[in-house]
């Protein structure tokens, strides 16, 4: 792809900014763990805090919430979405990338104080949901220097669509 | 002065049951009614109209997190910003457009801020498209259904801003780049990687909607305008943009807004909305009567113009081209409309469009057999049918599933 | 992570004003004000939106006959309904849609009475264009005159109803029919002769407007529309048209609507409003800063498409061809603009749109010197100019009468 | 001018109607006097109408009100508008045709009741008004048979416009 832009001149619009500035909304986590910042967290920190601030929402162990299922396998990691419409996606059986999980929670949850998590406080409550998906040791950190190498158990399963053309790099990471 | 009255008495004698009775004298009662509105004055000018006392359209809010626009009550193609369809995932932020800005950075040469004003300032675009949610499509409707209960969330707007080609080039691109996060300042920070390809393309960073300052609910102070692709894509209470050589996979393109196959694959940015339409008159609850009407609906496509709009009047027997009304935009709702002459038999009407990348409108069938029936949740583009009965009364008829 | 911030210090360098200085810290309260609709549910769906508390677009009323659309706060093509002008004789009337009906009858086969369920029913044809009142520019206007001010009175929807045609269709017409009256049910019932061609050429009753039932002010349940004509003939409260051979001479295109010359003769039926054009930004009240900005305004002609558009930044000693927003239709309000990068000097911009037909927007010195100064209160679509003064405000300059 | 519509096939949608349902709202008034009522008017009778319904807004005899000026002439007839923007257009000096008169009072005025006059009464308002503009004599009566003819002083100023294809036949009238 030939960039167009290098042609027109720049009209001089836009303010620079600070490095807070942009430190403050550059909260994204890629896949190759870029983005994750310092610190880690534990399941049992993580099962905590998932006892008071989450299982209102998302049930005992990520179950029977009224929203959505957090945890859950298919037995031998089958895929069999295409075909069954009735099976729930969760992270364990469907989410291909571990950083997603980090960058979500970290965004958006909980639901109603979204933003009051401190980063260690993620990490914990990624380890829980990734330990309650069977996918890591409950004794498992998970921290800035591992959870991009998570290998999540339907990462394979996941392509892009290729009907029309996306100059697609495939995103490093677990 | 009558002169033409000589023809009543014939239009009496073959349709009577619309004649009045010539001979018959208007009740003073009926004669006030007749001229009550010329009797008085009305209402002086304003600094905003509002609709007639006798008009109500309504958005349909569903579970908290949508709203679908009243597809079966509107005409033409322009979407009336407060009935422009919703769909968020943490409610409609308040953000002072004095305050917020736009940020780029990443893999650029130089990371801005610009604001609303700057916005305003730069060179604008102005360009009539449609945006449609990829979760469009009620699959579980039964009969009794409105085709905004059934695909209510597609909406289409004038909308005007700034070329996101125009920002980027502000801020320079490095030459690895090859995506871009775009990220909302609501509070799920809703976040999609999007192809720099489409960014340099035909994306907008639109600040207004039908001529006026863009609507909360869509985004106010402005959002990313992405024409032909998905909703979720395009990013409302725009905060950041940042460039990158890779995508993100933000939960709303790995968790959500992902089609799982058949093949035990699931499809990852599955962005473009092939080509849909649906008839909007007659649908449920209307209630037709015998004779002229005309078949009027809505076709689209993200792929680029509609050519050709195939309506059939016999669930699918026979098909005759409807008429599109000019001009016909890339990537916009379409009006198709075709007269018809119901002769009170029932029936089932159903409507297919062709766009012009060559794509037709798949029955679900075709979907599932393709795809599975397990990716049917986004991305239901299937063509749709209404049974008319031979009361008159108009039901969604589902494809069956199996 | 913030990768591309090297670039950041050369920003600073080059762009001082602008720059934030990247040591200072951000203040608790500013990084509250950063993240605040981030922290909490913003509002849910609804079934109607609203605007931006942010935001309050208004008509300006004006001696309780009319209402101007507010030009310099809109962008694209399209007038909210809620801001379409109004200029009405006797008020706003209320009407019923299920009682009010459109009489046609006089020199046809059939009279007939239309309700507007039939009207619906029928072949619908939908189209974008403006009305405008002939009467609309303010003569008298001071410096410290905005847009609306000026020349409000013109607004564009996207209008939906059933050519006249295929009504008279319906009715038949009498071979010596040349006219026809339309009269609306206002208090004032207003009524216009119009020729019989332009009916049976493009006329529309329009019930639908930008999608919904057309708003009370714009005639509500149903109006004549005249692509092209002048505002005036387009009767509002539709309640009755007469076919005839010869026009009816009302009040309103003989006492009114004529415009006198200097040959001491009165042009009666001057109907098609003539290409004029006008800069929307930046005009008064707005405060230009240097260095580059958009010029925008909107061009349109009742005689077809708009071609060109021109725009002199020296007060009308070079003219440059403005940018024209596409698809560009035949009378319609059409968005140019033109990029300008302002040094800082007093100036003049002008605006000078070119129809299809060929026809040149013209001064109004052009305007007094061919129809005299007495024609000016209707059809005064005479080119219009900014004044840049250094301070950057930006004033109305009406060309000298003399 | 070849009527299109002959060759469409009919849809069937509107009502017929009563004569009583087309006369309700057929007021118009042409120049050449079709649609005026039955009846007839005097310049005296208009005179108390005009000064106990239309005085307040148009003023004494047609001049000086809050309203439009109604009455006024030009010397010799004279037709200077198109030079002079400053003159004031009435009944007398600028109203091309007679019968207007007739068709704007009876639908439009007095503004806040239109619609309550007789066409009795406005008759005798159209022969006051007509005589305020020196058209008539105090004592002549205005009516069915003769309001058509009358001729007003600016009806030949009048062209139609030329720069637009209308096809026009200039109706009768005074
Ligand atoms: C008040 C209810 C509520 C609470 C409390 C809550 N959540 Fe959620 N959660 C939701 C809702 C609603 C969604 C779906 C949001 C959407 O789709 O936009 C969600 C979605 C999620 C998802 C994504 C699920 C998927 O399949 O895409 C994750 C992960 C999650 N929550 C984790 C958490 C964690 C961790 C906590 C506690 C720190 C938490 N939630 C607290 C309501 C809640
Ligand atoms: C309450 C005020 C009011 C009263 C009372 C009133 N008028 Fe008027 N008249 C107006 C206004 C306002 C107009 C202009 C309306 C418009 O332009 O739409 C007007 C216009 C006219 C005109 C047209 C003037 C022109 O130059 O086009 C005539 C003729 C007229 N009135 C006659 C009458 C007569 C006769 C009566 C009494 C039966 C009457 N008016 C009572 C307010 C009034
Ligand atoms: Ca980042
Ligand atoms: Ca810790
Ligand atoms: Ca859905
Ligand atoms: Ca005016
Ligand atoms: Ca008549
Ligand atoms: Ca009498
Ligand atoms: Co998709
Ligand atoms: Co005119």
């Amino acid at each position: 792809m030939v960039s167009p832009l290098s042609k027109a001149e720049r009209l001089g619009f836009g303010r620079a900014v600070s490095a807070q500035e942009i430190q403050l909304w550059d909260i994204d986590v890629r896949p190759d763990g870029a983005g994750l910042p310092k610190g880690n967290g534990s399941v049992a920190e993580g099962k905590v805090l998932y006892l008071q601030q989450c299982l209102s929402c998302h049930g005992d162990r990520g179950l029977g919430g009224v929203n959505e299922p957090l945890a859950g396998r298919i037995a031998g990691d089958a895929f069999p979405f295409g075909r069954d419409p009735g099976l729930k996606k969760t992270i364990g059986n469907y989410w291909p990338y571990a950083t997603t999980v980090f960058d979500y929670i970290r965004r958006a949850m909980p639901f109603s104080q979204p933003g009051t998590l401190s980063d260690d406080e993620v990490y914990s409550l990624v380890a829980y949901l990734l330990h309650l998906n069977d996918i890591i040791d409950p004794d498992q950190h998970i921290g800035a220097d591992n959870l991009a190498a998570i290998r999540m158990p339907s990462r394979h399963r996941f392509v892009v669509d290729d009907r029309i053309p996306i100059d697609y790099r495939h995103p490093e990471g677990g | 002065i009558l002169t033409g009255l000589s023809g009543v008495a014939g239009v009496v004698a073959t349709r009577p049951l619309l004649a009045a009775d010539s001979a018959e004298q208007l009740s003073l009662e009926k004669i006030d009614q007749l001229l009550a509105s010329t009797r008085q004055q009305g209402w002086a000018p304003s600094g905003l109209g509002q609709r007639s006392a006798f008009e109500s359209p309504q958005r349909l809010p569903l579970y908290n997190i949508a709203s679908g626009t009243p597809l079966q009550d509107l005409h033409g193609t322009i979407t009336p910003a407060d009935l422009h369809f919703e769909r968020h995932h943490a409610g409609v932020p308040t953000l002072d457009p004095d305050m917020h800005e736009l940020l780029i950075h990443g893999m650029v040469d130089k990371p801005l801020k610009f604001s609303l004003a700057d916005l305003k300032r730069m060179p604008s675009v102005t360009r009539v498209c449609f945006i449609e949610c990829s979760g469009n499509l009620n699959i579980r409707a039964g009969e009794k259904t409105t085709p905004q209960q059934l695909s209510g969330l597609t909406s289409q707007s004038e909308w005007t801003g700034v070329a996101l080609s125009t920002l980027l080039n502000e801020t320079g691109v490095k030459g690895k780049a090859r995506w871009f996060l775009a990220e909302g300042a609501d509070a799920a920070v809703l976040a999609r990687s999007i192809p720099l390809a489409k960014g340099l393309d035909d994306a907008m960073i639109a600040y207004a909607q039908n001529g006026e300052a863009i609507r909360p609910e869509q985004g106010y102070p402005f959002r990313l305008l992405l024409p032909g692709w998905e909703g979720n894509t395009n990013v409302k209470w725009l905060r950041r943009l940042e460039v990158s050589d890779q995508p993100f996979m933000t939960r709303e393109e790995t968790s959500k807004y992902t089609d799982p196959l058949k093949s035990d694959k699931s499809r990852l940015f599955s962005v473009v909305m092939d080509a849909r339409s649906i008839i909007t008159s007659p649908t449920y609850p209307s209630v037709l009567s015998k004779g002229w009407t005309e078949i009027r609906g809505l076709a689209w496509s993200g792929h680029g113009k509609i050519v050709q709009v195939d309506v059939s009047v016999d669930g699918g027997r026979r098909w005759q081209k409807a008429a599109l009304q000019g001009p016909v935009l890339s990537k916009a709702h379409t009006r198709f409309t075709l007269p018809w002459r119901w002769d009170g038999t029932g029936t089932e009407l159903l409507s297919r469009a062709v766009d012009e990348s060559g794509y037709i409108q798949p029955t679900r069938r075709q979907l599932i057999d393709s795809r599975g029936l397990g990716s049917l949740p986004y991305h239901l583009n299937c063509i749709l049918g209404w049974q008319v009965r031979s009361d008159g009364q108009v039901l969604y008829a589902a494809e069956p599933w199996a």
